[in-house]
């Protein structure tokens, strides 16, 4: 019984942690930013293309396609930051909602092009592969390896935000872009290298789920859902929050759905909209 | 004296709308400007000019020598600008002491400087920005601009919601700032017998115009004159 | 005469767009194999994307291209409640409307004008609950998607498995927006069957299938049985190695050792290159197929009553192997084949050893 | 007691380990021009907000004639008589001044229940808006979109509204904050002159403008009660002059 | 200054608005072949509306307004099933359920600010679209709902394969609740729901009950979209799951934003634009049509803030000011 719960604790702590890695990148974007990219998921696409590409195609090793699928993800960020999203920072939250829905339509469509409708091989090294067995219980090889991930990213984006100075440049430049520019912030800088940050993280995020997830042209809309759960319920622009929120998502979902398989689908919506009651503004609140 | 700021015909206005007409003057290194005018003649609207967020419908601002008039806002602020917005514009997601260390710049001002002017925002430097009286918020956005260790300070109705000893305080170091460090400063004021005491020179704006352009001095001595340019008509 | 316009709605766009895609190549292969004219009738086809989700919309395109473009056969349909819902056009009308792919069974009870060229679910889950069965596989879990073909699924599978002596462990429902597997896999490797029944709207079988071998279900000593959906041909690239092994039932493989598939998917690979035909292609080539007999067998009379008529009761060799279409229920009769995906040539498919023949939809309950 | 006397017993506020108001216990009667005044950061502020219900005390009872109306919403407070001002502009940015008036008119006169009217058709409620604006000089502005006004008539919008909703005890938070000194002696003069039994309370730095209207003043330093007195005791308190007035020459 | 020089919410009629109605009454006669069309433009126009009040005057954004649509749908829809296919009451029935649900639902909606409203109604719809899956037996599941035998309208007019009834059904039920919520946004109570909107922490402070102002609205808006609803499965015959579908409440959003918000006509406008360029491009290109219509959403919004409306208004403005100069 210890040992099925403990199992379940570990699957849940894994999923939380795959949500949290594909969602990191829109708390950047619309947490820091406040920038409702729903685009999001089309940026987590293009990172996992460019990793079943370079896996099949031409056969680089897992780890490697990682930082370029992030690189990849990054620079079609930082090129679309600078022709397009920039133009709509001042915009209402409802134009950036159609602007972005708009950029998700196309990639989809894009996709579907140069991809086609059908669903893409990933094929994982040995080494993720399979269970390790650890003091009596099976854990999966690749559930630890993003456990490991996201206890990097985690560190590597709470050290950038809340204790560089570009981070705080970044807060400043969101809260008030006319004061920042006045006090002599570079806020045009400031947000393309935000956005460059928030979009590559999606890649990364993209490429680190694909092998649960899969990868269609649907992604980007099949999975908008979850991105907002987490950020909406971690609290948009901390890294904190939503790291959470994942890892409370995807405990309860995957107890729920082991011990109440029967309302399993209910759980996460629930418990997302009970959060949203007792937090509105999410559970860690980064604007007083 | 070294010319510093010289606004050569300036028309400026939000979007299509005009407020600003014809405005033309000169400042040298070291001087210092009080701005006055009733309410929405436009004394706000000059000092965000300068700080490139108005359009710029027609005319020229030199500063420095070069015209700025392309150069966009953040450049200003770091070429010597230094902003206190009459709205205050706190960063809410900052605390106090973010707000300082995010724009500050080399230079005599220094953390340990503003807080010894304004001892207060030390006690609360761990606040956000939007939870801050408003008082300690007017003293912020004048803190936060020192930071940035101008060349010249644009000052809009910085006493506002101040208690009258940090007023006094302030004028003191305004004072201190113009007279030992050859800082130049424009003050816009609402008591503008408190300007016109602070300063060398006073413009009078109406509707977008300068109607009167003199050393502060005398126009503070011509009480009946100051009452008739910026009370109500 | 005029020409005859078909009006063919699939879902070319949204989640379930391959499905069209397949319908769509496959129509096209036919037209490019047969010519466009039959018993001197210049067919058309019209097709119309409906999205794949909302039955007012495909219903809408029905009237429209009933109204509007004045197609005397309608044809397509991805899933069971867009038939449902064209199904009243079609009678109103009068047109024959031939189901390519939906595969609820009463479908053809919704109108007497409707035709089915697919299958039937029960049709394709019944042959494996027997097959296991009778190969020592005594319990088993079933695990399906919470929604209608699951449940339908789940019921003629524990059915026939119950029937043929089989014992149910459990019956497990994932909700069907459902990333991660793990609980319930879980919860069947604690559960210890000899075998998981799996139905997965295809596209999700690749997740279940590569994280059942993860878990290391299989080293448990638990089999993996399912409906071909799960190893739909399409999707077998993307299942990879993880497919090897697991025993299926369905109408349609693109191994079938039969000259006519192997014309069939050598002439449609080499026109949709990278693309595998798959049942929803087999499907739409057969509706083609039964338009064709039945034309000729009216001379090229088109109106909706005669059509149907000489629809029902038409055999011919699929390239799925022989096919009836049954007089009484304008249902689809044929075989359905037990297979096991094997490493072939070009990837992995699900290579036939058994069958069940001439196989009628046995229906749900 | 009269029925309108506000009263406060003991009311603090706390966020964290930072105490804004410490056991503030005041008295208000019924047509009293009184002023709080102290440093910066020193909680009036906060005083108003724990009065109107803006932010819940952390301890303490606030009492509206005997009542105890602590736990009472914003809104219902309002009702009883009870307005407040901003400190920092809170307007309705989009709208025009007439309409942001006009709004407050029918908040008070109950009819944001009827939806089968329109606002144009309701000629009394327009008409006593036009008043109010008038009186506070601001007919011009009537169809003016708040946002893009100067700041200084933003201001007399933020006092507009609240006295749409005629109240009798009226909390005002640095009213005269960036109006010139000559129009800000104006403003207090339409205050003035509101019926003798309104309460009015207000904040201000301005030491001429306390100095001249107020009957009464509190003295709040560090979250508490300093003192309280007539404005000569005030004057001459030489705490008030260490902590707050400095070497003003007031009056 | 007189009267009429003051700028107050009113619903006198504009010339553009008679000519406006007059379209659909002429595409009647016009395009006959595109009754359906046009008739299903109406409904979701009428399930656009319904969020137009809560988005674009109390500015309440949701995600799952469908929910909503989605019982109305199923009201009307099992009434028919079990022999009640009297149209008009029907709609009653959908609106008095959608309302009931809505005002509910409200309660949990109307605290927190956009993300959290955003989800919470978003987590709502999905809940209740699991909810009708599970609840196969009555709703039919994935497979629809499908059996329902509808009355003639006012016991004369069949509902036909042309879709001329269902038509003039849809226009008039459209125009009568155009009208109504017309003057509802030009009330006192209107004017306070934009109030919330452009100032809601300035609203206690006059005296208004917020929470309540909020609810109130929610629960009208979510009466309509059940009309909305009950419309679309009588005028189909028939009901999908889809009506409570995610995808369904982030089209409409879609279709408000890109009409325009706040000005009632933007949700007409909105469901036009979008459908007719849906079902046109996508006859143009079945497969890849996704990236037209998402190329004009970009379009549009990087040439027409607020939507197609709030650009236009914007270039009238230009030239009025242009005339004027
Ligand atoms: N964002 C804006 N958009 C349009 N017009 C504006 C905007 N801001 C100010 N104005 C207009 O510009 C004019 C000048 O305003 P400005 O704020 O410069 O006046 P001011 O002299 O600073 O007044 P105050 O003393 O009240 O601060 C006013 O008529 C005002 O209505
Ligand atoms: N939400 C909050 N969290 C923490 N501290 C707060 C918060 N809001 C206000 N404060 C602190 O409470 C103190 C009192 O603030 P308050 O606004 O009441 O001052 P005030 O007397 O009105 O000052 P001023 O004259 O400058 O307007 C200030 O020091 C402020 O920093
Ligand atoms: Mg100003
Ligand atoms: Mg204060």
């Amino acid at each position: 019984m210890i040992g099925n719960f403990i199992g379940v604790l570990f699957d849940g702590i894994a999923y939380g942690s795959l949500l949290f890695l594909i969602s990191v990148g829109l708390s950047v974007t619309m947490g820091l930013m406040n920038f409702i990219n729903l685009a999001h998921g089309a940026f987590a696409m293009v990172g996992g293309y460019v990793c079943v590409t370079l896996l099949s195609k031409l056969g680089l090793p897992f780890l490697a396609t990682l930082p370029l699928a992030f690189l990849a993800a990054a620079v079609i960020g930082l090129v679309l930051e600078r022709t397009l999203y920039r133009q709509l920072y001042k915009a209402t939250h409802l134009d950036q909602v159609l602007f972005s829905i708009g950029l998700t339509f196309m990639a989809v469509a894009g996709a579907t092009f140069l991809f086609g409708p059908t669903q893409q091989p990933v094929n994982l090294p040995d080494w993720l592969r399979g269970q390790v067995h650890v003091l009596g219980l099976d854990l999966g090889s690749y559930r630890l390896f993003l456990i490991a991930v996201v206890v990097l990213v985690t560190l590597g984006l709470y050290l950038l935000i809340e204790r560089t100075r570009f981070g705080a440049q970044i807060r400043a430049s969101v809260d008030n872009q006319t004061a920042a520019a006045g006090l002599g912030i570079n806020v045009s800088r400031v947000f393309s290298l935000t956005f460059a940050l928030g979009s590559g993280l999606a890649g990364l995020g993209g490429g680190l789920g694909i092998d649960v997830l899969g990868l269609d042209p649907s992604f980007p809309v099949k999975y908008m859902v979850y991105f907002l759960l987490v950020v909406a319920v971690g609290g948009a622009g901390s890294i904190k929050g939503p790291l959470i929120a994942a890892l409370i998502l995807g405990v309860f979902d995957v107890a729920g759905k082991y011990y109440v398989p029967e309302v399993g689908a209910f759980v996460i919506y629930t418990l997302m909209v009970v959060l949203l009651i007792l937090f509105p503004f999410g559970l860690v609140r980064r604007k007083a | 004296m070294a010319e510093l700021l010289a606004l050569d015909k300036v028309t400026a206005g939000y979007g299509e709308s005009i407020v600003l007409e014809d405005v033309s003057f000169t400042m040298n290194e070291g001087d210092s400007l009080a701005l006055l005018g009733r309410n929405g003649v436009g004394k706000t609207s000059l000092l965000v000019t300068l700080m490139g967020l108005t359009r710029l419908h027609k005319g020229s601002i030199r500063w420095g020598g070069a015209d700025i008039a392309r150069v966009p806002t953040y450049k200003r602020s770091r070429s010597g600008l230094g902003w206190v917005p009459q709205e205050r514009h706190m960063f809410p997601s900052l605390t106090v002491e973010e707000h300082l260390t995010v724009v500050a710049r080399p230079g005599p001002w220094t953390l340990a400087k503003v807080y010894e002017i304004f001892p207060r925002l030390h006690e609360r430097r761990a606040n956000m920005g939007n939870q801050l009286s408003g008082g300690e918020q007017q003293m912020l956005a004048i803190a936060r601009a020192l930071m940035t260790n101008p060349r010249i300070l644009l000052l809009d109705e910085p006493m506002e919601g101040l208690a009258p000893i940090i007023v006094q305080e302030l004028v003191r170091v305004i004072r201190r700032l113009v007279a030992d460090e050859g800082m130049s400063v424009i003050v816009v004021e609402q008591h503008a017998r408190l300007a016109l005491s602070l300063t060398s020179r006073a413009i009078v704006l109406d509707r977008g115009r300068i109607v009167h352009d003199s050393d502060s001095a005398s126009l503070l001595a011509d009480g009946e004159k100051l009452d008739r340019l910026v009370s109500v008509a | 005469a005029e020409p005859l316009k078909v009006g063919l709605i699939v879902p070319m766009s949204g989640p379930f767009a391959s499905t069209g895609r397949q319908v769509d190549a496959a129509v096209k292969l036919f037209l490019q194999q047969n010519g466009n004219t039959v018993a001197g009738r210049q067919v058309q086809v019209i097709l119309k994307d409906d999205g794949g989700v909302s039955p007012d919309v495909t219903k809408r395109l029905a009237q429209e291209l009933v109204a509007r473009d004045k197609v005397q056969v309608l044809a397509g349909f991805g899933l069971t409640p867009l038939a449902f819902a064209a199904a009243p056009v079609a009678t109103q009308a009068k047109v024959p409307m031939i189901v390519m792919n939906a595969a609820t069974s009463i479908i053809p009870q919704r109108s007497p004008y409707i035709v089915r060229t697919g299958f039937t679910l029960a049709q394709v889950t019944a042959p494996m609950a027997q097959w296991a069965a009778k190969n020592k596989i005594k319990s088993v879990v079933t695990f399906v998607s919470d929604y209608g073909p699951g449940i339908d699924a789940e019921k003629v599978f524990i059915k026939d498995f119950t029937k043929a002596g089989g014992k149910i462990i459990a019956s497990l429902r994932a909700p069907l927006r459902n990333p991660d597997y793990s609980p319930f896999l879980a919860r069947v490797k604690d559960a210890k069957p000899d075998a998981l029944f799996v139905f997965v709207p295809s596209g999700e079988g690749a997740a279940v299938l590569k994280q059942f071998t993860d878990r290391g279900l299989a080293q448990a000593g638990i089999r993996l049985i399912a409906t071909g959906d799960v190893l739909d041909d399409d999707l077998m690239p993307s299942i990879g190695p993880a497919a090897l092994g697991v025993v299926s039932s369905h109408h349609y493989s693109a191994a079938h050792p039969s000259p006519e598939n192997k014309a069939f998917v050598a002439a449609f690979t080499k026109a949709n290159p990278g693309m595998r035909p798959n049942f929803h292609a087999v499907g739409a080539y057969d509706g083609m197929q039964l338009l064709w007999a039945a034309l000729k067998k009216t001379n090229g009379n088109s109106e909706g009553p005669k059509l149907v008529e000489a629809m029902k009761g038409q055999s011919w060799t699929s390239v799925r192997g022989p096919v009836t279409i049954d007089p009484a229920t304008r249902d689809i009769v044929q075989n359905v084949y037990i297979r096991k995906a094997e490493q072939g040539q070009g990837g992995v498919f699900n290579v036939e050893f058994d069958k069940v023949e001439k196989f009628k939809d046995p229906g749900v309950e | 007691m009269s029925t309108n006397t506000l009263r406060t017993e003991a009311l603090s506020k706390q966020w964290g380990a930072f105490k804004a108001n410490t056991d503030v216990s005041l008295t208000f009667e019924p047509g009293a021009r009184h002023a709080l005044i102290g440093p910066n950061g020193a909680g009036k502020t906060t005083f108003i907000n724990l009065l109107t219900g803006g932010l819940p005390p952390t301890s303490g009872k606030v009492y509206l004639g005997g009542e105890d109306i602590t736990k009472l919403p914003q809104h219902q407070r309002v009702k009883l008589g009870m307005t407040r001002t901003f400190q920092i502009n809170t307007l309705f940015a989009g709208m025009t001044v007439l309409e942001s008036v006009v709004l407050a008119i029918c908040e008070r006169r109950g009819l944001h229940t009827t939806w089968w009217k329109t606002v144009e058709k309701h000629d009394d409620v327009v008409e006593e808006a036009m008043e109010l604006l008038a009186t506070l000089k601001l007919t011009k502005e009537a169809n003016s979109i708040t946002r893009s006004m100067a700041y200084g008539k933003q201001r007399l919008v933020e006092i507009a509204l609240a006295l749409a909703t005629k109240p009798t005890i009226l909390l005002l938070d640095e009213p005269a904050a960036g109006i010139p000194s000559a129009e800000s002696k104006e403003l207090f003069e339409v205050i003035a002159a509101l019926p003798r039994d309104v309460t009015v309370l207000f904040i201000e730095h301005d030491m001429g403008l306390v100095f001249r209207f107020a009957d009464r003043i509190t003295v709040l330093v560090g979250g508490k009660v300093l003192t309280e007195g007539t404005p000569a005791e005030i004057a001459a308190d030489p705490r008030v002059k260490e902590v707050y007035l400095g070497e003003v020459e007031h009056g | 200054m007189t009267k009429t020089a003051l700028r107050l919410p009113n619903d006198r009629w504009k010339p553009l608005e008679f000519a406006f109605w007059l379209l659909p009454v002429a595409s009647y006669f016009l395009f006959p072949d595109y009754l359906v069309l046009v008739s299903q433009i109406m409904i979701v126009g009428l399930f656009a509306l319904s969020l137009d009040l809560i988005l674009g005057y109390a500015g309440i954004v949701s995600l799952g307004h469908a929910a909503f649509f989605g019982l109305g749908a199923y009201t009307a829809g099992l009434l028919s099933v079990h022999g009640w296919g009297e149209p008009v009451s029907g709609l009653f029935a959908a609106a008095l359920v959608a309302g009931v649900v809505g005002f509910i639902v409200s309660f949990l909606v109307v605290r927190g600010q956009d993300l959290a409203r955003l989800m919470v109604t978003l987590g709502i719809g999905l809940m209740l679209f699991e909810a009708a899956n599970k609840a196969a037996f009555i709703t039919g599941g994935v497979d629809g709902l499908s059996g329902m035998v509808m009355g003639n309208l006012f016991g004369v007019f069949e509902f036909d394969l042309y879709g001329k009834t269902a038509f003039w059904y849809s226009l008039g039920v459209l125009f009568i609740l155009f009208v109504a919520m017309r003057r509802l946004v030009n009330s006192p109570f209107g004017l306070s729901l934009r109030g919330i909107r452009e100032g809601g922490r300035r609203m206690p402070a006059i005296g208004a009950n917020v929470d309540r102002r909020l609810v109130a609205i929610f629960t009208v808006s979510a009466a309509i979209a059940g009309v909305a609803g009950a419309l679309l499965a009588q005028t189909t015959q028939f009901v999908g799951l889809d009506v409570l579908g995610f995808p369904r409440s982030a089209e409409l959003l879609i279709m408000l934003v890109l009409g325009g918000t706040g000005r009632l006509y933007g949700a007409l406008i909105g469901a036009a634009v979008f459908m007719v360029a849906q079902d046109y491009i996508s006859g143009l290109d079945p497969a890849y049509w996704q990236f037209y219509i998402g190329l004009l959403l970009v379009l549009i919004v990087l040439f027409a803030r607020g939507g197609i409306l709030g650009g236009l208004e914007k270039i009238v403005a230009r030239i009025k000011r242009k005339e004027a100069a």
